[in-house]
């Protein structure tokens, strides 16, 4: 295949849902079995999508296909020159690995949902919504410019909203759509201020002519400063997008949306979107910009993980889950483990979504009981659902022989070097405690869904495995949530040709003082001078001093030893509180009541953002709409009191020019009429006196003359 | 096409139309409708001849030379006054890449305008006829290059306004209308001030070598032609300019609606009847911003780079303002008037910018905004229509009622906060990457941006309260749209998506004459302080 | 013996003319504020001749005050028709009372 | 002096001639005809159509009449008088017109005769006003329009209102032509003479005593500002609009300001003048300022008189307001002390005019019908009767001075004049003015069409020939508004006053 024939696929990629949409949308109404179309559309996606993932790989494994064509261009224009705003596609391994694993999530959710969603009233559109949302998701992920990532950034969000208040008789739904919109277009202010500081300097959007050009040397207002807060600001979208601490709230709320939605957008795709712009970005990311990347990560992973501990519904603990460990991925770009960043957001994708479309089956089959505490001893009722999700929350807490043991190890492993290097031991700590508190509360979740006694009976009695179109995307799911499709030894990840071949650290664009300086590219260092010589792949200069592989290297075996330690300690500890129940939970929780409360309220984010921001925005628009119909209204159209102590002109008034409120002018051309028209009693003796007294005025004015 | 006076021809065939009208019986109900229909129809008809001849090279702006399909011919001269020497008034025509968009939208907005009147009953007659002058009004303020006429046109459409919100409109009919007019009329009598003030300090030079002052739009523009002595002149060392600019730019912010100015905007809207609401937004909006495009700007260049900071302000205040207000509303349909407030913020916001990209992009809001807002005022129309309601709690559930109908209201809405793939998106975004290049008014830039997130909060929270939710029993009957609706709405969708998708078709058509008003603002800063420092 | 000036007649004049408004805004009867009037003129016409006689003028002022009487006799006829319809109308020439047309 | 000079001044007086002898054949015809008095209106037209024939012919001319030794002239025959005289027999074309279909009118159909001859009575009164070039002459022409005017006030004697309004009338005028009078004296003191050329060429060579010369002018222009009711001697207007028969009100508030603008143009220019440099600006001599006299009463009458009408229920008075304003607008051409200031007055005039003449028929038509004018009585009245709705919305829009109507375009030039001469406040201050007499105006036309009729609709025709003069009214309205050409040229070729 040539290298037009991978572009031409990935426009069918990229339009083919988008005409699903279309089709299903229009005719969804009249064609009962219109969704038929969009999921056989969606197949052909996934078909195409391996098709080009696999030749990709293949034969343009180090080559980046672009294709562009000018969407809307001037030519030498004062201020900007010549500007060529460019769409196109860009596929390098990121691109193809990513639209991979979207269309095959996407697939698999839709054949989910033909069982889930049966019945529903909207069954249709909901396939529709589907299709627009591959349709987005596909266009973040090929596009090579920052422009085209907002337009398919903010389409994400907007199928994001419609299908998170899919069921919008429910008010808590719809309240979860338009918050999940809104926060993250708080995000994407930042993420759109910093495309604006982009083009102010770069003129373009185009992601390779921005890195070219950052590391010839042009930096927005010439400051390094300035770059970092471009890329901070740029990751502001992903903070957003990828709910990452502070504007995380959206994403358990979001949970109202149907659960195979839940699996496809918010947790393996949409909110991976984040994630995958700070890949995108990455070369222009500054040392600064990084570390606080990596702190924002922290937070994010932590945070949640300690709210997933006492919560109940299971969706929710899934949600913070996916939140805590987006905070991974984030913290580990943070810290330059760029290639485990990325390995982390393939394999969390899988197996978040198995979580997901597993706890679907288990809703479904309790019809819509979503609370864990009302659960229990499923395993009988739901041995496949029991055993993929099992996969799953292996996967999760990092036990040896899964994915997430091989992603999850190579993060902690990355701030492990980080700190060794740089004395942030932080980092680490927190990757460590989050990998203990995941295992507990995925185990709390196991534990308390499929074992035990059946606390509610009679939804207990009518539980029944879901049928096969639910049952397929688990296995594939919980499948590729196995060690052997990435790396040959369960082991050493870097052992496999996905992390060994396919996905590699960018070069660095940003000057070499503002660096990590573990990335300096160091050319005066003896070292370094051998490095000059070797040919170096693709031409480019290397970026990772020795110093961090080696630290990487050294990392390796602590990092993993330590987190399998802690993964099973987490593990225990679950066992110990709700299997075995050698302690009770309940009085752990009395006893750290404040802890407890904090961690069960979710640290009262909402709650401040409530009182804080939300109340502020509504008071102050309903203050300046008050004082719009009050104040500004009534400078033109004269104060209130003015009014009422005026009010027997107004009372004439009202009837005369206008009802209700009248202009300042009006009142006050009323009151100079009113004043005016004393003076015409209606008697002519009067006026005469008024002629004569003003003549007399007149000439006094005038004598001075 | 020769010299056939196509713009002349779409300005007054409504003229013809209303004496049609006026002539009909007064039971001619429907004649009177489809007449009013075919003439807006051949007015599209006519624009699009327009765009399909135009030449995307010439610029416009100042240069009378790159103006097309020009009419110009004496309208009204008296020779012999000594002491001011030739009285001229040019009947003059013309446009360019600032006009054109506005053209094709007044036609567009016109034709689907008169669809939305078509279930007038009271006084058929008379709506009709007033509602073409006002077209006439509309369609003259944008194609005229004379200040005289121009000033003529823009008070033109004033009284038919009047009426039509007047007569047709809410129980508070009586007072919007006058405020409307009040409002208006005190912004055009400065605007006249002005007119007067520029005519006696611009001569033109005829074809025989003698000096003649002038309301030659374009002669203003050339500093050749101030007379030294002229008030606004500014060679005058007493001139008068900066407070004539600041008449002149009130004049036109009064119709933006530009805060402090707006609040004629949301009683006119309430109880203006759809059709006109729609004119309004659709149109009517826009000839502030042109206004301030056309005249402040190339005939004021030194004045307007001393206050753009201002007019960006402005726009920062309009955007965040008009947001939060309709934030609070609870009437549906001033919700959407307080979103046109923040709309246009944007456009004055993109004009500041005075670059390339964020001109274009003030033009380009103005039109889509036109197309959005005319949108989601026949929206509002629809549920008034159906409901006799606007007040938002009343509602709910209407997705599920009215299924194809809200598929275009949440059309409209992404269309209205900027969604990528619609039009909204692309002027936007192009406001602001205009504004953020030009360093005075980058932080005003900055701050703007929180208006797409009030958008969004405001548009979504309606869109929420409305048609989310479960459906009150009182609105189970409610129908789905008709055919009538299906004609607005479909258009105009149209337009948005196209727009959204393919902007370039836009912006190439005002493109060579943005790049010329940027030029001309740019030389323009040397040229005047040259002459004030004469 | 004190030489009579002009002084002197303007002066008369001066408080004819006084007088005359006075009347004019003092009196209630539609009658008396007439005679204000003619007072008024006649003040104007003892200027005029005065002037006349004093400044050597010609005789274009004492012309002056002829016309004055004709018109004063004919204001004063027409203004006596309409105190007369008044009467009629309103049953009284107090013009006080006369004060239906006012704001 | 010789007879020959004497007949040949006759030749110049030719329209005056054709007045009075129309007048006379009136009184003959009324003695004559006994209770056939219907042919009387048909034979004022006849006369009004001779004058107008040399009124036409008057536009070319230059010169005095009536000159002696001791006179410069009595009489001045110019185009300015001439365009004057025109606005005059035009009004009075339009105002017998009106009397012919007044009900009011038609109540005393025994007295017509007296009507037409006093009507013709004010028209000569007028012209001589116009053209009159001597103290003398003014004041007696002043006098005869008053008296005749006084009558015509009052003319239906059993109404109480047109009894008011005379007696107000002949009082008010009777103290305001006292006092000028008064001050005609003092300037015949002073100079020596009654002729205003011969003052003005005195006043040139010597100086004259300050606060006497003062006094003098504005006692005369208490004569004067009475005619044209411009604030603060503007009192009388709004009762004797108002009670007078509108046909006598619509004269007034046209015919016999236009004659006493023509007189205070006339009076001011030929009296005070110094020169008249190239730019048309006048150099008046620095005895009085002229300038800030009529700058102070322009702004006071417009603003007094839009302000007031705000007020008014009764449509008649509130016209009445409105020409109070109307004359503060055309104030301010004086103020500008400058031809181009004359030509915004001429100009201004004509459209006022046809405006004026225009709303006060309208009002007149429905007052025949409903015997109200209260504007909350025209209710609904545009739906009713469209036609006369629309035609009032028209002079009502061009009063107000919106375009396209002429009133934008005599307004414009006012506003062209005062930008020229550099008087930007005061045209700030104007257009404010004409922002608020928006209120009034379109408070009519919210009655007309924004609301509907409480009593009912009440139908009637309007008659072809009332039709015919209304579309002859409002027409010019609209097409001056569009091509206004004709109109400057005519003010351009009136401007021209005997001596300079």
């Amino acid at each position: 295949m040539t290298e037009f024939n991978l572009i031409q696929i990935a426009i069918a990629i990229l339009f083919l849902p988008l005409a699903g949409f279309a089709f299903v949308l229009f005719f969804g109404k009249k064609i009962k079995s219109a969704y038929l179309v969009e999921v056989g559309i969606i197949t052909l996606t996934f078909v195409l999508t391996a098709v080009l993932l696999f030749n990709k790989l293949s034969w343009y494994v180090d080559k980046n296909i672009v294709s562009e064509f000018t969407w809307i261009s001037y030519q030498n224009i004062a201020v900007f020159g010549n500007i060529n705003i460019d769409l196109g596609f860009l596929l390098d391994n990121l691109s193809v690995i990513m639209i991979f694993t979207v269309a095959l999530i996407s697939m698999l959710v839709h054949f989910f949902s033909i069982a889930y969603m049966k019945g529903d009233i909207r069954y249709n559109r909901y396939f529709a919504y589907l299709g627009l949302f591959t349709f987005s998701m596909s266009g973040i992920v090929l596009t090579h410019n920052i422009l085209m990532m907002y337009i398919f950034w903010e389409l994400v969000g907007i199928s994001s909203y419609l299908l998170i208040g899919f069921w919008y008789e429910k008010k808590s739904a719809s309240d979860a759509g338009k918050k999940a919109f809104l926060v993250n277009r708080i995000g994407d202010i930042g993420m759109f201020s910093g495309i604006m500081l982009l083009f102010n300097t770069y003129h373009t959007f185009t992601f390779d002519k921005i890195f070219a050009q950052v590391a010839n040397g042009t930096l927005p207002f010439n400051s390094e400063l300035w770059l970092t807060i471009t890329g901070l600001l740029l990751f502001c979208g992903a903070v957003g997008k990828s709910a990452q601490f502070p504007l995380h709230v959206w994403l358990p709320d979001a949970m109202e949306g149907p659960t195979p939605v839940s699996a496809l957008i918010h947790a393996a795709t949409m909110v991976a979107a984040g994630v995958f712009l700070v890949c995108r970005i990455f070369p222009i990311l500054t040392g600064n910009a990084l570390f606080i990347i990596a702190v924002i990560g922290a937070l994010s992973a932590f945070i949640p993980a300690t709210i997933a501990l006492t919560q109940n519904d299971i969706k929710k603990v899934l949600a913070y889950s996916t939140v805590s460990q987006l905070g991974y991925m984030v913290m580990a770009l943070g810290v330059g483990a760029y290639k485990f960043a990325f390995f982390h957001l393939i394999t969390h994708a899988f197996f978040k979504a198995c979580l997901f479309l597993g706890s679907g089956s288990v809703i479904h089959a309790m019809h819509h009981e979503q609370d864990i505490t009302r659960m229990g001893g499923l395993k009988k009722k739901l041995p496949l659902t029991y055993a993929t999700f099992l996969i799953a929350s292996l996967a999760l807490s990092g036990i040896p022989l899964t994915s997430g043991f091989l992603s999850k190890d190579g993060i902690l492993q990355g701030t492990f070097a980080y700190a060794s290097l740089t004395g942030y031991w932080i980092f680490p700590a927190v990757g460590f405690v989050v990998a203990m508190l995941t295992a507990f509360y995925m185990f709390r979740l196991i534990i308390l869904t499929f074992h035990g006694e059946p606390k509610n009976k009679e939804k207990f009695d009518h539980a029944h495995e879901s049928p096969f179109v639910m049952a397929m995307p688990l296995v594939v799911l919980s499948a590729l949530s196995i060690f052997i499709w990435y790396t040959p030894n369960p082991f050493n990840p870097d052992a496999g040709l996905f992390l060994g071949k396919w996905i590699k650290a960018p070069t660095l664009s940003v000057p070499q003082n503002a660096r990590y300086s573990f990335m300096k590219t160091d050319l005066n260092n003896t070292t370094n001078t051998e490095l000059k010589n070797i040919p170096l792949p693709e031409g480019k200069e290397v970026i990772y001093s020795e110093a961090y592989t080696e630290a990487m290297h050294h990392a390796h075996y602590p990092a993993m030893f330590l987190s399998l330690f802690v993964a099973l300690t987490g593990i225990v500890f679950a066992f110990v509180f709700y299997y075995w129940k050698k302690i009770s939970s309940d009085k752990l929780a009395e006893d750290i009541k404040p802890f407890y409360k904090l961690s069960f309220n979710k640290w009262y984010f909402d709650e401040i953002y409530d009182a804080t921001f939300v109340a502020f925005t509504m008071g102050f628009s309903r203050f300046l709409a008050w004082f719009d119909n009050t104040i500004v209204d009534g400078i033109v159209n004269g104060v209130a009191t003015v009014t009422r102590t005026v009010s027997f002109i107004t009372g004439r008034f009202d009837s005369i020019v206008v009802d209700g409120m009248v202009n300042l002018i009006a009142y006050l051309s009323g009151f100079i009429g009113l004043v005016l028209r004393r003076f015409q009693t209606g008697r002519v003796q009067t006026y005469l006196v008024l002629v004569i007294f003003s003549l007399v005025i007149i000439l006094y004015l005038f004598k001075t003359f | 096409m020769g010299n056939f006076p196509i713009l002349s021809f779409i300005t007054f065939l409504p003229i013809v139309g209303m004496i049609i009208i006026l002539c009909l019986p007064k039971s001619q109900t429907l004649v009177m409708k489809s007449i009013t229909l075919l003439i807006t129809g051949i007015q599209v008809i006519l624009a699009g001849f327009l765009l399909y001849h135009y030449n995307y090279g010439m610029g416009g702006i100042n240069n009378p030379a790159t103006f097309q399909y020009i009419e110009k011919f004496r309208w009204i001269e008296i020779s012999g006054f000594s002491w001011i020497g030739k009285i001229k008034i040019d009947y003059f025509l013309g446009i360019d890449g600032l006009s054109i968009p506005m053209v094709l939208l007044t036609a567009i907005i016109s034709f689907i305008a008169t669809l939305a009147s078509w279930k007038i009953d009271k006084a058929v007659k008379g709506y009709f006829a007033l509602y073409l002058l006002l077209v006439t009004g509309m369609m003259g303020v944008f194609v005229a290059l004379d200040f005289f006429l121009f000033y003529v046109f823009w008070e033109l459409m004033l009284l038919p306004m009047y009426f039509l919100i007047g007569i047709w409109g809410g129980p508070r009919r009586e007072y919007a209308a006058i405020k409307f007019f009040l409002y208006t009329l005190l912004g055009s009598v400065f605007i006249l001030l002005v007119v007067i003030g520029l005519y006696f300090s611009t001569m033109e030079t005829m074809v025989d070598g003698t000096k003649v002052f002038t309301f030659n739009m374009l002669s203003m523009m050339d500093t050749h032609n101030f007379v030294a002595t002229g008030i606004l002149s500014p060679m005058n060392p007493h001139n008068l300019r900066f407070i004539a600019y600041i008449a002149l730019f009130i004049g036109f912010a009064i119709k933006i609606p530009m805060f402090p100015f707006h609040t004629w905007l949301p009683d006119a809207h309430v109880e203006a009847p759809t059709a006109i609401s729609v004119i309004l937004a659709g149109v009517l909006l826009k000839m502030g911003t042109y206004g301030i495009l056309r005249v402040c700007y190339p005939v004021f260049p030194d004045i307007t780079q001393k206050m753009i900071w201002w007019i960006a302000a402005f726009g920062m205040i309009n955007i965040i303002y008009g947001a939060l207000c309709a934030m609070a509303q609870k009437d549906f349909k001033k919700l959407i008037a307080y979103s046109s407030v923040s709309h246009m913020g944007f456009v004055m916001l993109g004009m500041a910018s005075l670059n390339t990209i964020g001109i274009s992009g003030a033009v380009l809001q103005m039109f889509n905004h036109g197309t959005i807002t005319a949108m989601l005022f026949i929206i509002v129309g629809v549920i008034y229509d159906r409901a006799h309601t606007r007040e938002i709690d009343a509602f709910g559930g209407l997705a599920t009622q009215m299924p194809i109908y809200t598929g275009f209201v949440t059309l409209a809405f992404f269309a209205a906060i900027g969604l990528p793939g619609l039009s909204g998106f692309i002027s936007e975004s192009f406001v602001f990457l205009g504004g953020f290049a030009f360093e005075t008014i980058r932080l005003i830039t900055v701050i703007s941006t929180l208006g797409i997130l009030l958008g969004a909060g405001y548009m979504l929270w309606t869109l929420q309260r409305i048609y989310l939710g479960t459906v009150p029993e009182k609105w189970k009957l409610l129908k789905d749209l008709d055919f009538r609706e299906y004609a607005m709405l479909v258009p105009l969708s149209i337009i948005i998506i196209f727009l959204g998708v393919y902007p370039s078709s836009m912006l190439n058509l005002m493109n060579s004459s943005v790049n010329a008003m940027v030029k001309f603002m740019m030389d323009s800063k040397a040229l005047y302080s040259s002459l004030t420092g004469l | 013996m004190i030489h009579i000036g002009l002084g002197h007649f303007l002066f008369i004049s001066s408080i004819l003319f006084s007088l005359g408004i006075f009347g004019i805004v003092t009196r209630k009867n539609a009658v008396m504020v007439l005679m204000g009037i003619e007072l008024m003129l006649n003040a104007s016409n003892i200027n005029f001749i005065a002037f006349a006689k004093y400044g050597n003028f010609g005789l274009q002022g004492q012309i002056m005050a002829l016309f004055v009487i004709v018109l004063a006799a004919a204001e004063a006829a027409i203004a006596l028709a309409i105190v007369l319809n008044i009467y009629k109308t309103f049953s009284t020439v107090n013009v006080d009372e006369i004060d239906k047309l006012k704001d | 002096m010789n007879i020959d000079y004497l007949i040949n001044s006759l030749y110049l007086i030719k329209p005056e001639i054709a007045i009075s002898a129309t007048l006379v054949l009136l009184v003959l015809m009324d003695l004559i005809m006994g209770n056939n008095k219907k042919l009387l209106p048909y034979i004022a037209f006849g006369g009004l159509i001779v004058t107008s024939f040399f009124i036409v012919e008057q536009f070319g001319m230059s010169s005095l009449a009536f000159a002696t030794k001791a006179n410069k002239g009595m009489v001045v025959t110019d185009p300015f008088g001439a365009f004057f005289k025109a606005i005059v027999v035009f009004a009075s074309f339009i105002v017998v017109y009106l009397s012919i279909k007044s009900d009011e009118i038609k109540a005393s159909f025994e007295r017509h005769g007296e009507y037409y001859t006093l009507i013709f009575g004010m028209i000569l009164g007028m012209f001589f006003m116009i053209s009159a070039s001597d103290l003398i002459l003014i004041y007696l022409s002043l006098e005869l329009v008053s008296l005749s005017s006084y009558v015509l006030a009052g003319f239906t004697k059993t109404s109480k209102r047109n009894s008011e309004a005379s007696l107000k009338y002949v009082i008010y005028g009777g103290v305001s032509s006292g006092i000028m009078l008064f001050g005609i004296s003092i300037l015949y003191g002073i100079t020596g003479s009654t002729n205003l050329y011969e003052i003005n060429s005195l006043i040139q060579a010597s100086s004259i005593p300050n606060l006497t010369f003062v006094l003098a002018g504005v006692l005369i222009f208490v004569g004067i500002g009475y005619k044209i009711s411009a604030a603060p001697f503007h009192f009388w207007t709004p009762d004797v609009y108002e009670g007078a028969p509108i046909s006598i009100t619509a004269f007034l508030s046209v015919a016999s300001k236009a004659a006493g603008f023509a007189l205070l143009i006339r009076f001011i220019k030929i009296t005070f003048i110094r020169s008249v440099d190239s730019e048309g600006y006048w150099h008046l001599v620095d005895m009085i300022d002229w300038k800030t006299f009529f700058i102070f009463l322009s702004i006071i009458t417009m603003t007094l008189g839009n302000f007031a009408a705000l007020w008014q229920d009764n449509l008649k008075r509130m016209l009445a307001y409105s020409s109070i304003a109307h004359a503060g607008y055309l104030l301010l051409g004086m103020a500008v002390l400058s031809n181009q200031g004359m030509i915004a007055i001429i100009i201004y005039f004509t459209i006022y005019a046809f405006m004026n003449l225009g709303a006060f028929f309208v009002v007149m038509l429905i007052a025949n019908k409903i015997g109200s004018e209260d504007i909350d009585d025209y209710k609904g009245l545009g739906y009713s009767q469209p036609f006369l709705g629309v035609s009032l919305a028209i002079f009502l829009v061009s009063l107000t001075g919106l375009p396209p109507t002429a009133g934008f375009v005599g307004k414009l030039y006012l506003f062209i004049a005062l930008v020229d001469a550099k008087m930007i406040t005061l045209a700030v201050i104007a257009l404010l003015n004409s922002v608020v007499s928006l209120y009034y105006y379109i408070r009519v036309l919210k009655n007309l069409f924004l609301t509907r009729p409480e009593k009912g609709i009440f139908e009637f025709n309007v008659s072809f020939s009332n039709g015919f003069v209304m579309v002859l009214l409002a027409a010019p309205v609209i097409i001056f508004g569009i091509y206004f050409t004709p109109i400057i040229d005519l003010a351009k070729s009136s401007m021209q006053i005997l001596g300079f």
